[in-house]
C-alpha cells in the first residue's frame, strides 16, 4: 500500500495536479471529438431526411420551420434539387404510443405524396410495437415493410386510420396501439404540412 | 409383549383434510367450468387443459427428480391444480407449445425454484400466464369466438374480449354507452357466452364452484368477496361519476378474469395471508389494483398483474396483520 | 418486547466517556475487498459510545450492541427526514413566490446550516434519547 | 345459542364409547407402584422404609414446601422396594413399590357410603384438610389443590368454575362421576366454595353430556350460588382459559392466571376429592379411569387405586386387543403415549385410550401449504405454523416474541393441518428453548 | 398534475430498481428487515433531494454556461461523493449519539449508482429545479418500495427450504425478475 | 504471482458478476442484446485497464488519506474519455448504453479493483488485473446478453436465425433478472465443478 | 491554451479541490486506518465462517486477533494450531498451542446391543424425542440415532451409521468445532484430546444408573464396577455416579482397562491388533487378553463401520509389522 504521508501541502498539490492533468486530458479529448459528435448528430436527422425525401442537393438543416402543434414542436426541413422544391421532410411525433411519445420524420412531396416515413424514436414494445421501424418488418420477400402501405399514398385520400377505426391502414398485429399512433403521427405531420410545407 | 407400542407427542389422532384432498375439492369445484369450457370452446379447451395438467405435472416430476434430487411428490396435486388454472387463463387456440412453455415457467421458475410446494411467494399459474401474455402477446390476445366444437384449432375467428372492446374504444375517444351494443349482455355474460380465456367466461360456472369450495370448507369466502366486493364499489363510483368512460359494475365483474382470479387463484393457500384481516387488506388491494389497470393502465385487464403485485405483499401484510392473541387486552365479561 | 435492532461489536475501552465499543462489519460484507467504497456496506467503522450498561464488560470482549427500531426510526427522522422535509418546503415555496431558481436552490441549500446548528445546539438533550444497550454475544 | 369460547377450537369425533358405563371398582393388583412424583413441584422424600408395613390411606410421603402434595399408600401391604419405576415417559421415578395384601383403611377414614352433607369447617381448615390428603388437579394438570384454593394476598376470588367438560374425545370418567357422584360434588363444590369465600360457582359441561346436565341442574335447585351450564361441544374448552371466556366472557391475561380475572377452575374429580378428603377424611389414593378404544372389548369405567399397572386395567377391560398400536394415558388430544404396560396409574390418569396401528401411525409431513387452518383454530391465537419454523430454525427469541409461552399445548393445531405437520411436537421444543433462554436472562 | 405524474411514473411504471435497473447492490444485498427498507428510503431521499439540487444547480448554472457539459459525469460524481460524506461529518459533529445511532440503524450510507444516475436522469429529461427535486424524491419512494416488498418475501424465503443452488442471489433476481413482471401492468397508468 | 492467472481468474474464479455480484446495475441494464453487453464490457475493461495502470503508476505519489478521490478523478477522466469517443464514432451504441456509461464511475469493480489491487501491485501485475478482471466482466455482460438476445429475440449478434419473435420478455425488465439469476446458478455449478 | 479547455481546468480543479478536502476530512475522521495485517491474518485463515472462534466471520476473527495484545481466548478450531502458528507468524508473536481434540461419540447402543423397546413416530430429530421419552430404548441416556449432530455439522465430518444407528466421527475431517457438542441433546459427543494415529481409549458410555439396571437396557453400559479403574497405572480413570470416565489427558493409551471391562464398554480404536503390541510387555496380560480381544475389535469396529476408517487400520496395522 501506498504508506506516502499525508501533509496538507502534498495532498492539496497531488490533487490540483491530478485534476489538472485529468482537465487538460479530457478538454483536449472534447476538442478532437467536438466535432464528430456534431457530426454524428446532425448524421442521424440528415439521413433521415435523405432516407424520406427524394434526391435534393441544399442543406435542409438550414431551411427549418418550427410548428408548435398539440403542445409540442413539429419541425419542416425543405429539400430542394438545383433550387427547386423536391420535397419536405416533417420531423412529427405523437404522444398516443403504446408507451410515451413516437417521433417520425416524413417526407412529404411538395402534392403533399408521402414518400417515405423513418421512425426517429419510440420506446414501444421490442417485437410489437417496433415493427413500425422499416427495418424490424422488412419482409424479404416482398421486399415491403408495414410502413410500406404509405408511401406515395395521398392523405386526402388514403383514410389515416387504422381499419378497426374505419380508415384504410392495416395495423400492425396486436398493435394497434402503436399503429393508431404512428397514423396520428403521420396527420399531424401533414397538418404541418398543409400549414408551412408549401412554398 | 411382543408387539412395540408407538410413542408420539400428543395430539394422536388427526383430522380428516390433507394436501390432496384440498387439491382434488379445488380440481372437483373446476369441473363446471371446464365442463362450459367445452362446450363453448370445442376440442381446443380439452386438448390445452390437457397439455397445461400434463406438462405442469411431468415439469415437476422432472425437476424434483432429477434437478433438485427429492423424492417426487406430484401426487399431492398442487401441479394439477396450477396446470389446469393455468389452463384456464389461456385461450383456448393457443399454440400447445405455447402452453407447455407457460408450464414449465409456471412450474419451473414460479414454483420450483423456491422450493416447490408452499414456498413460492407468487401464483405459479400467474407466472406462467403473465410470462406468456408479456412475451407472446399476440397468441395471448387472439380470443376465439365461443362456437363450440365449431371452433377451430387454428386461425379460428378472433375478436377482442368485452374489456378489449371497452378499452379500444376509450383510447379512440369513444364512449362506452354505444360500445356496450357490440358486447353481449349481461345475462349472457353470466353464461359465459363471450371472447376470452377459456375458464373465465362463464361466471356462473366458477361461482358454483366457489359455493362448492366454501361449503366445503376448502377456501374461507374472505378474499373472492373482498375482491368482488372492491371492485363492484370502486367501478360503481366511476360509473356513477361519470357513465360516459366507465363501464357498469356488473360488467366489469363479470368479464375478464376477476371471477376466476377471485375465487381461485386469490385464494392459493401458499401465496395469500394467513389471517382473515390480512386477506381483507389482500382483497381489497387486488380489487383496486385491478381496477386501476383496466381503467388507467395499458392493458384491458389487471387482475393477473393486481394477484401477482399483491403477492408480493403477502409477507408484509402476514406480519402486519397477526390474529388477535387470547388475552392480549384484558376482558372482564 | 419492541423490536431491536442488533449489532455485534467488540468492546475497544471503557473509559469515563463511557464504554466504546467497534461495531463489526457484517461476515458477508467483510469478506468483499470492494467494501471500502461499496455503498451498501459497513465499510467504515463506526464506534459507539454507551454510556449505561448493567454487568461487566472488559475490553476485547464480543458484545451486542441494540437500540429500539423506534429509536432507529427517530434517528432517522432528524437526521434526514426532517431536514429533507426542511429543504423540500424551502424549495417550493420559494419556487412559488418566483424566486429565480438559482437563488431557490442555494436558499433551500443553506436552510440545512441553521438545522444543524439548532440540532448542535440541542446536542445534550438529543444525547438523552439515544442510548443503547449492550448485551454478550451469544 | 350454546355459550363457548371465542377463537378457535376444534371438533374431533366425540366416541365417548364408556359414557354409559357405570363405574366399576377395579380389583386390586398384586402390588403397587406408587411414584412419589404425581403433581407438579418437587417430590417429596419418602416416611417408609423397605419392609414396612402400610395401611390404605396411610401417608408415606409427606409433601414440603407450599407447591407440593402428600402421597399415601393405596392399598394394604408391605413395601417391597424404594427404587425407581418408570413414569410415562420412560424415564425413572422414585416410587414405593408395594405387595398387596388385606385392604385395610386407617382407621380414621370414614369408609361408610353415606352423604355427608354438614360441614362447619372454616375456610384455612377445609385448605388444610385438603392438603393433608394430598389433593392435586385431578383435569390432568395435577396441580396441588391447596395451592389454588390459597387466594393470594391482594387477588380476590369472585367465582368458582367447575370443569366438567371433559372436551376430550373418549374420555368419561368426569362425565360418570358427574351422574354417579352428583350429590357429593356438590358438597365438594360447596367446601371448595367456602375454602375460596365465593359466593357463586358455575359447574361448565358440554352439550353432549346432556344427562349429566340434566341431573346436576336438578341437584343444583336447591343450592344457591352453583349452577349448570351447559356448552357447545369443541375442544379445548376444558382449558381452563377458555372454560372461563366461555362462562362469563372474561380473558385471563396472556401470561396470567385465572385469579387474575378473579375466577378459580377446578375439576369434577377434584371437587369430589376434597368432599371425600374433608367429610370422609380420606386421601387421594384412587380416581375415576375411562379404559377406552375402537378395538377394546369392553370400554370401561373403572376407580382405581393410584399405582396400578396399566396392564393390570386393560385385562380388566378385556385384554390388549391384537392390533394395538399405541397406548395413550389420558385423552388423544393431550395424553401422553406409553412404551410400557407397566406404567401406573397416578392421581393425573383420567383414562387409557387404546389405538389400533391403523390409528396410531403418522402420516408423512409435507411443506406447510399455509393454508392458515392452524391460525384459525388455534384457542390462543397464536401463528402454529410460524412457531414450528422458527422452533425448527432455532430461532429462540422471535419465538418468544410470538408468545409461543402462550400456548397451552392444546393439539388443535397439529390435529388440522392437512400437511400432517407436528406443530405442536415443535412448539413444544420451542417453549422449552424459550424456557431456557428466560432462565439464563435471570441468572 | 405535472408532479403526480413523475411521481406515479417513477414509483410504479419506470420503478429504479425494477426496470431502471439502478440501486440493485443494495437491493440484493440488504437485510430482510423492514424498517431498514424505510430507513433506506429515507436516507436516499434526503441525498438524492440534495444531489439532485447540487448537481442542477452545477449543471444548469456552471457547466452549460461555459459549455462545458461533457464534464457533466467528472463533477458530478465528485460532487455527490462529496456530498454524502459531507453529510455525515455535520452529523457526527453535531450529534454523535444520532450518528451513531444510524450506524446501527442503517446498513447503508451511499448508494452512488442510483444517486449519480437519478442526477444525471433528472438532467436527461430536462426537468427544472422543483421536478428535479420530485423525480429524486419519487425514486427514493420507489426505491424503498422495491426494498420493501424484498424484504417481506426475503424473511418468507428465510422460512422456507428453498434449492441450495439458488439460495442467496440467484433466488433474490427471481424475485426482483417476477416483481418486475408483475411491475409491468402499471405500463401506461401515466 | 502467476500472470495467465492473474489474468484468468477473472473470468470464472473471481468474476465480477457471476461470483462477487460487482457492477449489477450495468449488467442487468444493457445486455438486451450481446452487441450491447460486449459494447459495455469493452468500454469497462477500457477504463478497468486504463485506470488499473494509471493508478499503478502513481500509487507511490499519493498520499493516504486522498487516494480514493485522486481514484474518482482518475476513473472519472477515463469514463469522460469514453464517453465522448463512443459519441462521436459509435452513437446508436452510445444511445443504447445510455445512462449506463456515466455510470462506469461508480462501477464497485472499478474502484475496488484500483483501491485493493492497483495500489499495492506493480505495473504490469495491475494492467494484467484490469485487462483480466475487465474481459470477465465484459464475458459475463456478452454471455448475459446473447443468452437474453437468443431467446428473447432469437438472434445472436443481431443475426436472426428464427423468423418471427423470440420469447419477448426476455428482452425486457424481468427477463434481465430472470436470465441472471439463473446463469449466476449454472456459473456456480461449473465453478464447483473445476474447483 | 483554448478557452474550452481553460475553463474545464479551472472548473474541475475548483470542484476537485473542495471535493477532495471534504473527501479528506472524511478520511480522517471514519477511515480508521485498518491494519493491513487484518487482511494478511484473514488470508491464512479457514474462511469456513464457522464461527467455530466465537466470531461471527473469519474477517471479524482476524480483526480480534491483530487487535488484542495475546491470544487468550482466541482460538480458531479449524485451522488448528497450524494456523495459529502461521498467525502468530504474522502478528510477531508467540503462538499458544492447544492440544487438538476430535469428537467422540460416547454411545455404542447400537440395536444388537439394546433391545429397542418401543417405535419412535414422532419428528426426525433427537431433540423433540429426548424431550418426550427415553427414545426406542430404555436407556435414557444413550444415542437417539435421528442425528441432529450430523445435521449440525458443516464440515461433513459426521455420518450415520445405518447398521448401527449410532453417528460416526470421521476423524481427519473434524475440525472440532463442537457444534455437534452443542446440538446433542443428551450430551454424548465429548472432544477429546486427538491422539497421535487417532487412537482413542475412552469409555463409550454415559449411562449413570445402577448397573443392573443400566445392564438390562444395553449389554455394552457401562456399569459401574470400577474394575478398570483399579487396573489402570495412571489414575486416568474416574468413577462417579456409577461411571468410569477416562482422563485422556492423564490416559497413556496402555490399552490395561478395555481387557477387564465386563461389557465391553471400553473401547479401543485405531490400535494394532492386540498380538503385536503385546508382544514385547507383559506376556500374561496377552494370554488373558486374547480371549477379550476379539470382542473388543468387533465392538470397535462396529462403530467405525466407514471404509475410511477400517482402511486406516489396516494401514496403522501394517505399519507397524
Ligand atoms: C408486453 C406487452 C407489450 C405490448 N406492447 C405493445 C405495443 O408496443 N404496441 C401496441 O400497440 N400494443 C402493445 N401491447 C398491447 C397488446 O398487444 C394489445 O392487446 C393490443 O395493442 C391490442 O390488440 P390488437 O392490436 O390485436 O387489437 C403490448 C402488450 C404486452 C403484453
Ligand atoms: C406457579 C404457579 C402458580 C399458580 N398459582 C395459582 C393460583 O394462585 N391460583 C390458581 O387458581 N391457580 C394457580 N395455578 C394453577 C394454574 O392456574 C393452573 O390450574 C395449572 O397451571 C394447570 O392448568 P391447566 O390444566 O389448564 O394447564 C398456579 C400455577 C403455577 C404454575
Ligand atoms: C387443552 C386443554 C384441555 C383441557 N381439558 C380439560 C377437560 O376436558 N376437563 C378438565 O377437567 N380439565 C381440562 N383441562 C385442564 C384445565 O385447564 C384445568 O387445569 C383444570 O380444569 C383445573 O382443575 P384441576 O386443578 O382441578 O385439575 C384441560 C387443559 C387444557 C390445556
Ligand atoms: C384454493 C386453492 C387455490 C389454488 N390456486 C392456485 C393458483 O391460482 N395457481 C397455482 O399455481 N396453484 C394454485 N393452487 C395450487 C397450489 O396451492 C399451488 O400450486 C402452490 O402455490 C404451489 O406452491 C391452489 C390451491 C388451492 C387449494
Ligand atoms: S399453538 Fe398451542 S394453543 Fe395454539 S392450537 Fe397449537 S397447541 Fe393449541
Ligand atoms: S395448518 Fe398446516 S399447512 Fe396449514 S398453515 Fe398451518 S402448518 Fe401450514
Ligand atoms: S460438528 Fe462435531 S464432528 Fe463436526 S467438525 Fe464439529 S466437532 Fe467435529
Ligand atoms: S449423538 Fe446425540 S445428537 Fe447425535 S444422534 Fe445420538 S442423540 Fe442424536
Ligand atoms: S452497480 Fe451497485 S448499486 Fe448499481
Amino acid at each position: 500500500m501506498a504508506k506516502k504521508e499525508s501533509t496538507l501541502l502534498n495532498m492539496v498539490l497531488t490533487l490540483l495536479v491530478v485534476t489538472a492533468v485529468a482537465s487538460t486530458a479530457l478538454g483536449f479529448v472534447y476538442e478532437f471529438t467536438k466535432g464528430p459528435i456534431a457530426a454524428a448528430r446532425e448524421a442521424k436527422r440528415i439521413s433521415a431526411i435523405e432516407q424520406v425525401l427524394p434526391e435534393f442537393d441544399n442543406n435542409p438543416g438550414s431551411e427549418v420551420k418550427a410548428l408548435a402543434m398539440d403542445g409540442d414542436s413539429v419541425y419542416l426541413y425543405t429539400g430542394r434539387k438545383d433550387g427547386e422544391w423536391v420535397g419536405t421532410a416533417v420531423q412529427t411525433f405523437s404522444k398516443q404510443g403504446f408507451s410515451g411519445y413516437i417521433w417520425l420524420m416524413v417526407g412529404f412531396l411538395p402534392d403533399g405524396t408521402i414518400h417515405n416515413i423513418v421512425v426517429l424514436e419510440h420506446k414501444e414494445t421490442p417485437g410489437l410495437g417496433d415493427k413500425m421501424e422499416q427495418e424490424k418488418s422488412f419482409d424479404k420477400k416482398t421486399g415491403k415493410s408495414w410502413s410500406s402501405q404509405f408511401f406515395g399514398k395521398h392523405p386526402d385520400n388514403f383514410q389515416l386510420m387504422v381499419t378497426k377505426d374505419g380508415g384504410d391502414v392495416d395495423a400492425i398485429t396486436a398493435s394497434t396501439i402503436s399503429s393508431r399512433a404512428y397514423c396520428d403521427a403521420v396527420n399531424r405531420a401533414y397538418q404541418a404540412f398543409k400549414e408551412g410545407g408549401n412554398q | 409383549m411382543d408387539k412395540l407400542l408407538r410413542v408420539s407427542y400428543s395430539p394422536h389422532i388427526h383430522g380428516e383434510n390433507s394436501v390432496p384432498r384440498l387439491m382434488w375439492g379445488v380440481i372437483a369445484s373446476l369441473v363446471p367450468a371446464f365442463v362450459l369450457s367445452v362446450l363453448y370452446f370445442g376440442l381446443g379447451a380439452i386438448l390445452v387443459t390437457a397439455t397445461s395438467v400434463l406438462s405442469c405435472v411431468l415439469f415437476e416430476y422432472l425437476i424434483q427428480r432429477f434437478i433438485m434430487k427429492v423424492p417426487p411428490t406430484v401426487n399431492d396435486g398442487s401441479a394439477v391444480v396450477t396446470g389446469v388454472l393455468l389452463a384456464f387463463c389461456l385461450p383456448a387456440t393457443i399454440p400447445l407449445w405455447l402452453v407447455a412453455l407457460g408450464a414449465l415457467v409456471a412450474i419451473g421458475v414460479g414454483k420450483m425454484s423456491f422450493g416447490g410446494l408452499g414456498s413460492n411467494p407468487f401464483n405459479p399459474a400467474l407466472v406462467g400466464r403473465v410470462f406468456l401474455f408479456i412475451s407472446f402477446p399476440v397468441q395471448l390476445t387472439s380470443w376465439p369466438l365461443p362456437m363450440g366444437f365449431k371452433t377451430k384449432l387454428v386461425d379460428a375467428a378472433t375478436g377482442a374480449t368485452p374489456l378489449g372492446v371497452i378499452k379500444e374504444g376509450l383510447l379512440n375517444n369513444q364512449q362506452v354507452p354505444p360500445l356496450m351494443d357490440d358486447i353481449p349482455s349481461h345475462m349472457q355474460l353470466f353464461y359465459g357466452n363471450m371472447n376470452g380465456s377459456m375458464g373465465e367466461v362463464a361466471a356462473m360456472a366458477l361461482l358454483l364452484g366457489f359455493i362448492y369450495m366454501v361449503v366445503k370448507k376448502i377456501i374461507p369466502p374472505v378474499i373472492p368477496l373482498t375482491i368482488l366486493g372492491t371492485v363492484f364499489v370502486f367501478t360503481g363510483i366511476l360509473w356513477l361519476a361519470n357513465p360516459e368512460s366507465n363501464a357498469d359494475p356488473l360488467f366489469h365483474l363479470l368479464t375478464g378474469g376477476v371471477m376466476l382470479g377471485a375465487i381461485y387463484m386469490a385464494t392459493d393457500y401458499v401465496t395469500s395471508p394467513m389471517t382473515k384481516k390480512g386477506m381483507v387488506v389482500f382483497g381489497v388491494g387486488i380489487g383496486v389494483i385491478t381496477v386501476l389497470i383496466r381503467r388507467f393502465g395499458s392493458y384491458p385487464e389487471g387482475v393477473q398483474f393486481a394477484i401477482l403485485i399483491m403477492n408480493a405483499f403477502v409477507p408484509l401484510i402476514n406480519s402486519w396483520f397477526k390474529p388477535k392473541r387470547f388475552g392480549e387486552e384484558v376482558q372482564h365479561g | 418486547m419492541a423490536e431491536m435492532i442488533e449489532h455485534t461489536g467488540i468492546v475497544r475501552e471503557i473509559g469515563p466517556e463511557g464504554m466504546k465499543v467497534r461495531i463489526l462489519s457484517e461476515p458477508a460484507c467483510s469478506a468483499c475487498h470492494a467494501r471500502e467504497i461499496c455503498g451498501s456496506g459497513n465499510s467504515r467503522e463506526k464506534e459507539i459510545t454507551i454510556r449505561e450498561w448493567q454487568g461487566n464488560f472488559h475490553p476485547g470482549e464480543q458484545v451486542q450492541v441494540m437500540i429500539t427500531e423506534s429509536l432507529g426510526l427517530k434517528a432517522l427522522f432528524y437526521s434526514y427526514i426532517l431536514p429533507f422535509l426542511l429543504v423540500l418546503l424551502c424549495l417550493v415555496v420559494l419556487t412559488a413566490g418566483g424566486t429565480r431558481e438559482w437563488l431557490a436552490g442555494i436558499l433551500s441549500l443553506s436552510v440545512l446550516v441553521p438545522y444543524y446548528l439548532i440540532l448542535y445546539v440541542l446536542r445534550k438533550r438529543i444525547d438523552r434519547v439515544f442510548s443503547f444497550s449492550v448485551s454478550r454475544f451469544t | 345459542m350454546l355459550k363457548t369460547f371465542a377463537k378457535g377450537g376444534v371438533h374431533p369425533p366425540e366416541n365417548k364409547l364408556s359414557a354409559s358405563r357405570p363405574i366399576e371398582s377395579l380389583p386390586l393388583p398384586q402390588t403397587v407402584s406408587i411414584p412419589l412424583s404425581q403433581h407438579i413441584g418437587a417430590p417429596p422424600a419418602p416416611l417408609v422404609q423397605k419392609n414396612d408395613q402400610v395401611k390404605t390411606g396411610q401417608l408415606i410421603a409427606r409433601g414440603e414446601g407450599f407447591v407440593s402434595a402428600s402421597i399415601h399408600s393405596s392399598v394394604t401391604g408391605k413395601v417391597v422396594k424404594l427404587e425407581e419405576v418408570m413414569d410415562a415417559g420412560g424415564y425413572r421415578r422414585p416410587a414405593v413399590t408395594i405387595q398387596v395384601g388385606e385392604d385395610e383403611w386407617m382407621p380414621e377414614i370414614d369408609t361408610s357410603p353415606g352423604l355427608i352433607k354438614e360441614f362447619d369447617l372454616s375456610g384455612k381448615d377445609i385448605i388444610e384438610k385438603v392438603k393433608e390428603a394430598g389433593i392435586v388437579g385431578m383435569g390432568g394438570a395435577t396441580f396441588p389443590s391447596h395451592v389454588k384454593m390459597s387466594v393470594p394476598r391482594g387477588k380476590k376470588a369472585e367465582l368458582l368454575i367447575i370443569n366438567g367438560v371433559e372436551c376430550e374425545p373418549w374420555l368419561t370418567s368426569d362425565h360418570r362421576l358427574m351422574l354417579e357422584k352428583g350429590e357429593e360434588l356438590l358438597v365438594g363444590i360447596r367446601l371448595i366454595m367456602k375454602a375460596l369465600q365465593v359466593e357463586k360457582a358455575l359447574i361448565g359441561i358440554e352439550n353432549n353430556k346432556p344427562d349429566a346436565i340434566e341431573h346436576l341442574s336438578g341437584l343444583c335447585l336447591g343450592e344457591k350460588g352453583i349452577s349448570v351450564v351447559p356448552l357447545k361441544v369443541k375442544y379445548p374448552q376444558g382449558g381452563e382459559k377458555q372454560l372461563i371466556k366461555a362462562l362469563t366472557a372474561r380473558e385471563v391475561p396472556s401470561g396470567g392466571l385465572p385469579i387474575d380475572v378473579a375466577t378459580v377452575v377446578h375439576n369434577v374429580g377434584t371437587a369430589f376429592a376434597v368432599y371425600e378428603a374433608v367429610q370422609k377424611k380420606k386421601p387421594l389414593i384412587e380416581r375415576v379411569v375411562t379404559v377406552t378404544g375402537p378395538s377394546v372389548k369392553k370400554p370401561c369405567n373403572f376407580l382405581v387405586r393410584t399405582g396400578t399397572p396399566v396392564s393390570h386395567l386393560i385385562e380388566a377391560a378385556g385384554g390388549l386387543p391384537d392390533d394395538t398400536g399405541k397406548i395413550v394415558s389420558g385423552g388423544p388430544m393431550m395424553g401422553k403415549a406409553l412404551n410400557s404396560l407397566q406404567v401406573p396409574v397416578t392421581k393425573g390418569t383420567s383414562g387409557i385410550l387404546i389405538l389400533p396401528e391403523s390409528m396410531s401411525v403418522r402420516k408423512p409431513v409435507l411443506p406447510c401449504i399455509r393454508c392458515s387452518r392452524c391460525i384459525f383454530v388455534c384457542p390462543m391465537g397464536l401463528e402454529p405454523y410460524l412457531l414450528m419454523t422458527l422452533s425448527e430454525k432455532k430461532m429462540t427469541e422471535k419465538m418468544e416474541k410470538e408468545h409461543v409461552m402462550d400456548c397451552i399445548e392444546c393439539g388443535s393445531c397439529s390435529y388440522i393441518c392437512p400437511s400432517n405437520r407436528p406443530l405442536l411436537d415443535y412448539i413444544r421444543l420451542g417453549k422449552a428453548q424459550v424456557n431456557q433462554l428466560i432462565r439464563s436472562r435471570k441468572k | 398534475m405535472e408532479y403526480v405524474i413523475i411521481i406515479i411514473s417513477a414509483v410504479f411504471v419506470n420503478n429504479i430498481v425494477l426496470t431502471r435497473f439502478l440501486g440493485i447492490c443494495p437491493f440484493i444485498g440488504v437485510s430482510s428487515r423492514v424498517s431498514t427498507a424505510l430507513g433506506m428510503s429515507g436516507a436516499v431521499a434526503f441525498v438524492m433531494t440534495i444531489a439532485t439540487l447540487v448537481t442542477y444547480l452545477l449543471q444548469v448554472y456552471i457547466l452549460n454556461p461555459f459549455g462545458i457539459a461533457f464534464m457533466q459525469t467528472i463533477t458530478f460524481i465528485l460532487v455527490i461523493a462529496s456530498l454524502v460524506q459531507l453529510v455525515e461529518i455535520i452529523l457526527k459533529k453535531v450529534s454523535p449519539p444520532l450518528y451513531q445511532a444510524l450506524g446501527i440503524f442503517l446498513p447503508l450510507i451511499t448508494t452512488n449508482c442510483a444517486i449519480l444516475g437519478v442526477a444525471i436522469l433528472a438532467q436527461q429529461n430536462e426537468y427544472n429545479l422543483l421536478e428535479s427535486v420530485v423525480f429524486g424524491i419519487a425514486n427514493a419512494i420507489g426505491f424503498g418500495l422495491a426494498l420493501i416488498l424484498f424484504s417481506g418475501i426475503r424473511e418468507h424465503l428465510s422460512m422456507v427450504n428453498v434449492p441450495k443452488a439458488m439460495q442467496g442471489v440467484p433466488i433474490a433476481f427471481i424475485v426482483a425478475g417476477l416483481l418486475a413482471m408483475a411491475f409491468m401492468g402499471f405500463a401506461g397508468i401515466v | 504471482m502467476n500472470q495467465w492467472k492473474n489474468f484468468s481468474k477473472g473470468f470464472i474464479r473471481e468474476n465480477a458478476v457471476f461470483v462477487l455480484f460487482l457492477g449489477l446495475c450495468p449488467t442487468l441494464g444493457v445486455t438486451s442484446t450481446a452487441i450491447n453487453g460486449l459494447g459495455m464490457g469493452l468500454a469497462t475493461t477500457f477504463v478497468l485497464f486504463m485506470s488499473n495502470i494509471v493508478v499503478s503508476l502513481i500509487k507511490s505519489l499519493i498520499p493516504n488519506k486522498v487516494r480514493i478521490p485522486t481514484y474518482i478523478v482518475v476513473i472519472a477522466s477515463f469514463v469522460t474519455i469514453v464517453e465522448l469517443t463512443m459519441q462521436a464514432y459509435l452513437p446508436t451504441l452510445f444511445e443504447q448504453l445510455g445512462l449506463f456509461i456515466p455510470l462506469i464511475v461508480v462501477n464497485c469493480v472499478i474502484l475496488g479493483r484500483a483501491e485493493a489491487f492497483a495500489s499495492k501491485n506493480n505495473l504490469l501485475t495491475s494492467a494484467i488485473d484490469g485487462l483480466g478482471m475487465g474481459l470477465g466482466f465484459a464475458f459475463a455482460l456478452t454471455l448475459l446478453g446473447a443468452v437474453r438476445e437468443i431467446l428473447g429475440s432469437g438472434s445472436l449478434f443481431g443475426l436472426k436465425f428464427i423468423a418471427g419473435d423470440g420469447i419477448l420478455l426476455f428482452i425486457l425488465p424481468p427477463g434481465a433478472f430472470l436470465a441472471l439469476g439463473y446463469l449466476i446458478v449454472i456459473m456456480n455449478k461449473i465453478k464447483e465443478k473445476t474447483t | 491554451m483554448n478557452s474550452t479547455i481553460l475553463i474545464t481546468v479551472i472548473t474541475l480543479s475548483a470542484i476537485g479541490m473542495a471535493a477532495a478536502l471534504i473527501l479528506y476530512f472524511v478520511a480522517r475522521k471514519f477511515r480508521v486506518h485498518e491494519d493491513p495485517r487484518i487482511d494478511e491474518v484473514e488470508e491464512v485463515l479457514p474462511a469456513a465462517n464457522c464461527g467455530g472462534c466465537g466470531y461471527p466471520g473469519c474477517r471479524n476473527f482476524a480483526e480480534a486477533l491483530v487487535k488484542s495484545d495475546s491470544f487468550e481466548g482466541l482460538f480458531c478450531p479449524v485451522g488448528g494450531n497450524e494456523v495459529m502458528a502461521k498467525v502468530a507468524e504474522i502478528l510477531g508473536r508467540e503462538a499458544v498451542t492447544q492440544a487438538p481434540l476430535v469428537a467422540v461419540v460416547r454411545c455404542n447402543g447400537s440395536p444388537g446391543h439394546r433391545p429397542k423397546t418401543s417405535v419412535y413416530d414422532g419428528p426426525v430429530t433427537c431433540a423433540i424425542a429426548h424431550a418426550l421419552y427415553t427414545g426406542e430404548s430404555d436407556c435414557p441416556y444413550g444415542c437417539l440415532g435421528y442425528g441432529d449432530c450430523v445435521e449440525a455439522c458443516t464440515f461433513d465430518a459426521m455420518y450415520m451409521d445405518p447398521k448401527t444407528n449410532l453417528p460416526v466421527v470421521i476423524d481427519n475431517k473434524c475440525t472440532a468445532c463442537g457444534a455437534c457438542v452443542e446440538a446433542c441433546p443428551r450430551d454424548i459427543i465429548e472432544l477429546r484430546k486427538k491422539n497421535p494415529k487417532d487412537r482413542k481409549i475412552f469409555v463409550c458410555c454415559i449411562n449413570e444408573e445402577k448397573g443392573a439396571v443400566a445392564r438390562k437396557n444395553c449389554k455394552v453400559a457401562c456399569i459401574g464396577c470400577g474394575a478398570c479403574v483399579k487396573v489402570c497405572p495412571f489414575d486416568a480413570i474416574t468413577l462417579e455416579n456409577n461411571l468410569a470416565y477416562i482422563d485422556a489427558e492423564k490416559c497413556r493409551l496402555c490399552r490395561k482397562c478395555s481387557p477387564v471391562c465386563p461389557t465391553n464398554s471400553i473401547l479401543e480404536i485405531n490400535f494394532p491388533e492386540k498380538k503385536m503390541v503385546v508382544k514385547g510387555q507383559e506376556k500374561k496380560d496377552a494370554k488373558e487378553g486374547s480371549g477379550k480381544e476379539e470382542k473388543v475389535a468387533a465392538s470397535g469396529s462396529e462403530q467405525k463401520e466407514s471404509g475410511e476408517e477400517s482402511k486406516k487400520d489396516k494401514e496403522s496395522n501394517s505399519s507397524n509389522k
